[in-house]
């Protein structure tokens, strides 16, 4: 086991592995920026030592001095939490060449899992469903006709060289398909430089349902149920569940066999998000690998009652995994608080905790770095805290976190609890019918 | 003008915020630097807050009498170039701009640390073989008196 | 001039808030960043703050020229031994100690309230049928004029 | 369903009532002393009333102003929460002759339950099992040599008018016993002004081990599993959890029946703890009931799944059990953090609390009225926040919970966490093998 452990991350997930690096009785050191000194994690590490200033790049991406950190206080492993040098495959190597051990998959499997093309391959070699596609540019509109009768319509045009929903084209019918290859080569010639097209299936009003998996070193790879992060605003989470309100356990099962194939195919070590997008008639699609625990871990550990980061921990430093399948138990949420302000566009917002009485009581629970008087800082992401409410069934678990929301004291900042709020009263979504436009559809149209 | 480094802004306001300009302007061709002092700002917290400004100045300028050169990165401090060998420098010494006066190993690599100012060097702060961290004070260096 | 980086801009306005100025400008060509301290935001803590709290004081005094008769119970206020009837006490009235000046209904009793001290009803605090809970102030009794 | 519902309490009791009657969507009316004005309780209801001065008896016990302001507020129904007057049959009854639910077993169970040798009665009819003993006084010293035969040595000489632990003598053997009866008998008579004694079986190194029951209207009646509250510093318990190290299923199970038997026997609605002593050799013998919720039951929830104060209200409000057994899933433990000194023979200590920083994370529950800032008063219980981890196993739970209590920033009063954490890394209690003098013989002799 390790004596000591670096945790090159700051915020709520850096206060989380210290959680489970005491519990496994391993010494921790804190890493922060200039901006960070009085942050929870610097607190509670046992050692803690300044790494840069403020700006990420200089501070908590700062690959030499986080190592410099780890020699100089003999740290056996450093855990890089999410986001940062998370999924850093040349961190993960410059680890390795130090003798520390990067608490993660093997630098190979971050990089193959990483290039999202290589990635799609493997998991087709695996025999995990992808979204039906052209495989490859299309050339010219009988071709691409061709592959979209195949696939079945309404397909999506991308443009190879754009990205964040940028050149995309739906399109319904062959007569549709025609004009709008035209239309987005052209259009891709002139945004991008480069008129290449590919086709893929669309999905309409798809679901964003997660598998997380937990891989040993000796071969053992367990499925951990799913989440559904279907709940997003511009693609970025905003209220993750276990189980989905979509998922029974047929789907369920066939999803963590597709999952585990992938796992066993790349030989992941750890735990492991596969991403997939689940259609309207139960259909899934790869979308990809995420290597490192996941914001939305929590719920999973509420509804399976095991302790994912810990486990993590114990896998990296060569423990083997002691469940071979996993329970299920009630329904937890997650809602995540940010530090945004959403009747003015979510824009950020910074300053000090003026008051603060997190809500507590029965299955509730807060992670999260504030405290009372902490000034929050206005250089990394806005999440706050993740408040986690578990219920007996989908409908308590909601309940709950209504309540738990509402006697949430944060003053000093502007947060997400109205929005949140406003989510969890929508009928769509107490019902669970809603999709990844929900949010733009249905909750902030209204405002 | 030069362009204005994130740095060099920093000091530039912090300086003119000690200072009893009201506004400070730069200009040069094309280039212009503006610095305005809010009225308001300065008139509500100057009672409450000024008074322990000013003894935090006075302490700070009995102790500080100088500058420090701090750790730019994270790392094992040596002051000389190699065991046995005389230090960079001692106590006492001229310091110029430029001038090496530490190695900080990060990584297995030795680092060289150069003064940024002119002065002597009042006070060594860490210990040869110690870690430092980013930030970390290493040596004082007076800049004031007749060098 | 560079093109500022959003973590600079972000240390930059970090930075601005902390310091007392009102305008930061800098120019360079064609580019330029203006940071200006929102009129508002400014004035506020200063000028607004403070009175109230001098307000309240002023209140306090001002109606503080007494001693409260409070409430003994938690029950409902009544002013006068029965409907119709007039009020046991009215605004001006001497009141001396052991005198009823209300009732008030807990658990279906009718609870007589007795004045402790003597002095000139300056004030009656709750309106007749009003709910009140324990300790609520229920009259203000003039003890000091010359009655 | 009640619209709105008085909590007649104070401290983290009352704000537990509100939580669960925020989730049934029921309006909450506090009462609180002066002494309380700026407790979490009276921020978090809907409505609150000061009910009277600092002590007590003049407002938390003050029956004409809780009723009153019941009336005013329009209130249908008082939570008791435990203490105060949670079993006052006669408060029972007010409330009913004011047309208010009395959320609580009826005022008959109440007085039947409350009587220390009835209940011992309507037990012994019902099949319980209780302590053998004399039956009443024993007269002279053959008599108690033939009554100690029969039940067996050590036995236990009481005096009728003692209490506390005072005037108790143990005997190992018949000659022990007729030395000693002369002894108790004077001794009563000098200490008491009464020579009556009685004999009872002696449990060597017993374990307070209590199950919960939870009775509907409608004669269902479920048991929800043991706690063990073996852990108690003079009569309070200080460390709780479910299930007990030394109870197994075939145990628990006969407990639960003996249990289950004696609730039906008195036509027992809502929560309710059967208290019973258990011996080395896995006998178990009645000793009270409790009618009312117990501080304890938060460990309950957290195996069961199930909220006890939800159901408590909906049970008072007529709905039926929708459950007839429940599984418990992992380990549970719940430690008083009190505000006492233990340096200083555990004096009472009351301030304001400068710096607050509740534990969070993965299995972690917290139930208090704290918050920072907060002046602790010293008028009432020393109750500070009781702290909850649930492991998948008893030495997860164990360890989990000195992660939360370490990073528990208290400043500006004095608590039992320092106590707390002696006893968990003492090695007895890991194992799980310690009796009600555990405190006072492997711990507090240690200083």
């Amino acid at each position: 086991m390790f004596r000591k452990v670096l945790i090159a991350n700051r915020g709520e997930i850096a206060v989380r592995v210290i959680r489970a690096c005491k519990e496994l009785g391993i010494k921790t050191v804190a890493v922060y920026s200039e901006a960070d000194k009085e942050s929870l994690h610097v607190y509670m590490a046992d050692e803690a030592i300044c790494i840069g200033p403020p700006p990420a790049s200089q501070s908590y991406l700062n690959i030499p001095n986080i190592i410099s950190a780890a020699l100089i206080t003999n740290a056996d492993a450093i855990h890089p939490g999410y986001g940062f040098l998370a999924e850093s495959s040349r961190f993960a190597e410059i680890c390795q060449d130090h003798d520390i051990v990067f608490i993660g998959p093997k630098k190979e499997v971050i990089e193959n899992l990483g290039d999202k093309a290589r990635a799609k391959k493997i998991m087709k070699e695996a025999g995990v469903p992808l979204l039906p596609g052209s495989d490859g540019l299309v050339e010219d509109e009988k071709q691409a006709v061709k592959i979209a009768k195949e696939i079945g319509f309404p397909v999506l045009i991308k443009a190879t060289a754009g990205g964040g929903g940028k050149g995309m084209r739906i399109s319904y019918s062959p007569e549709e398909l025609v004009k709008n290859i035209r239309l987005a080569k052209l259009e891709a010639e002139k945004n991008f430089g480069n008129p290449g097209i590919y086709i893929e299936k669309f999905i309409e009003e798809p679901r964003h349902v997660e598998i997380q998996i937990m891989g040993d070193s000796y071969g053992n790879i367990v499925s951990l149920g799913e989440r559904d992060c279907t709940i997003q605003r511009r693609y970025q989470k905003l209220i993750e569940e276990s189980p989905s309100p979509v998922v029974d356990k047929r789907l369920r099962d066939a999803m963590s066999r597709a999952a585990i194939r992938g796992a066993y195919k790349v030989g992941y070590v750890g735990p492991g998000t596969f991403e997939f997008l689940l259609d309207k008639d139960g259909r899934f699609y790869f979308m990809e690998v995420n290597t490192r625990i996941q914001v939305e871990h929590t719920v999973t550990e509420m509804v399976t009652g095991i302790d994912l980061v810990k486990w993590q921990i114990l896998i990296a430093a060569g423990e083997r995994l002691d469940f071979k399948e996993v329970t299920l138990r009630g329904h937890a949420i997650e809602c995540r608080i940010n530090a945004e302000d959403p009747d003015n566009n979510f824009a950020p917002s910074a300053g000090k905790l003026e008051k603060y009485i997190p809500p507590g009581g029965p299955f509730v629970r807060i992670d999260t770095h504030l405290y009372e008087g902490y000034e929050i800082v206005p250089f990394y992401d806005s999440l706050l805290a993740k408040v986690i409410t578990w219920g007996k069934d989908r409908n308590e678990a909601i309940i709950r976190m209504k309540r738990a929301l509402e006697e949430f004291v944060l003053r000093g900042v502007k947060t997400t609890i109205p929005l949140h709020l406003k989510i969890l009263n929508n009928t769509s979504f107490i019902k669970g019918e809603y999709s990844t436009n929900f949010l733009s559809r249905r909750v902030l149209v209204e405002d | 003008m030069k362009e204005w480094s994130l740095e060099e802004l920093k000091e530039l306001i912090c300086l003119f915020n000690k200072s009893n300009l009201s506004e400070l302007i730069i200009e040069n061709g094309e280039n212009k630097l503006v610095l305005r002092r809010g009225d308001n700002v300065v008139s509500t917290p100057s009672t409450e807050v000024e008074p322990k400004v000013e003894k935090t100045q006075i302490i700070k300028e009995n102790v500080d009498e100088g500058v420090y050169i701090t750790a730019p990165l994270v790392g094992v401090f040596y002051r000389s170039p190699a065991p046995g060998a005389p230090p960079f420098v001692e106590e006492g010494d001229l310091v110029e701009p430029g001038q090496t006066v530490c190695i900080i190993e990060a990584m297995k690599l030795m680092n060289e640390i150069k003064s940024h100012v002119r002065g002597r060097v009042k006070k060594v702060l860490v210990e040869n073989g110690q870690a430092v961290e980013f930030g970390q004070k290493l040596f004082l260096i007076d800049t004031e008196s007749n060098v």
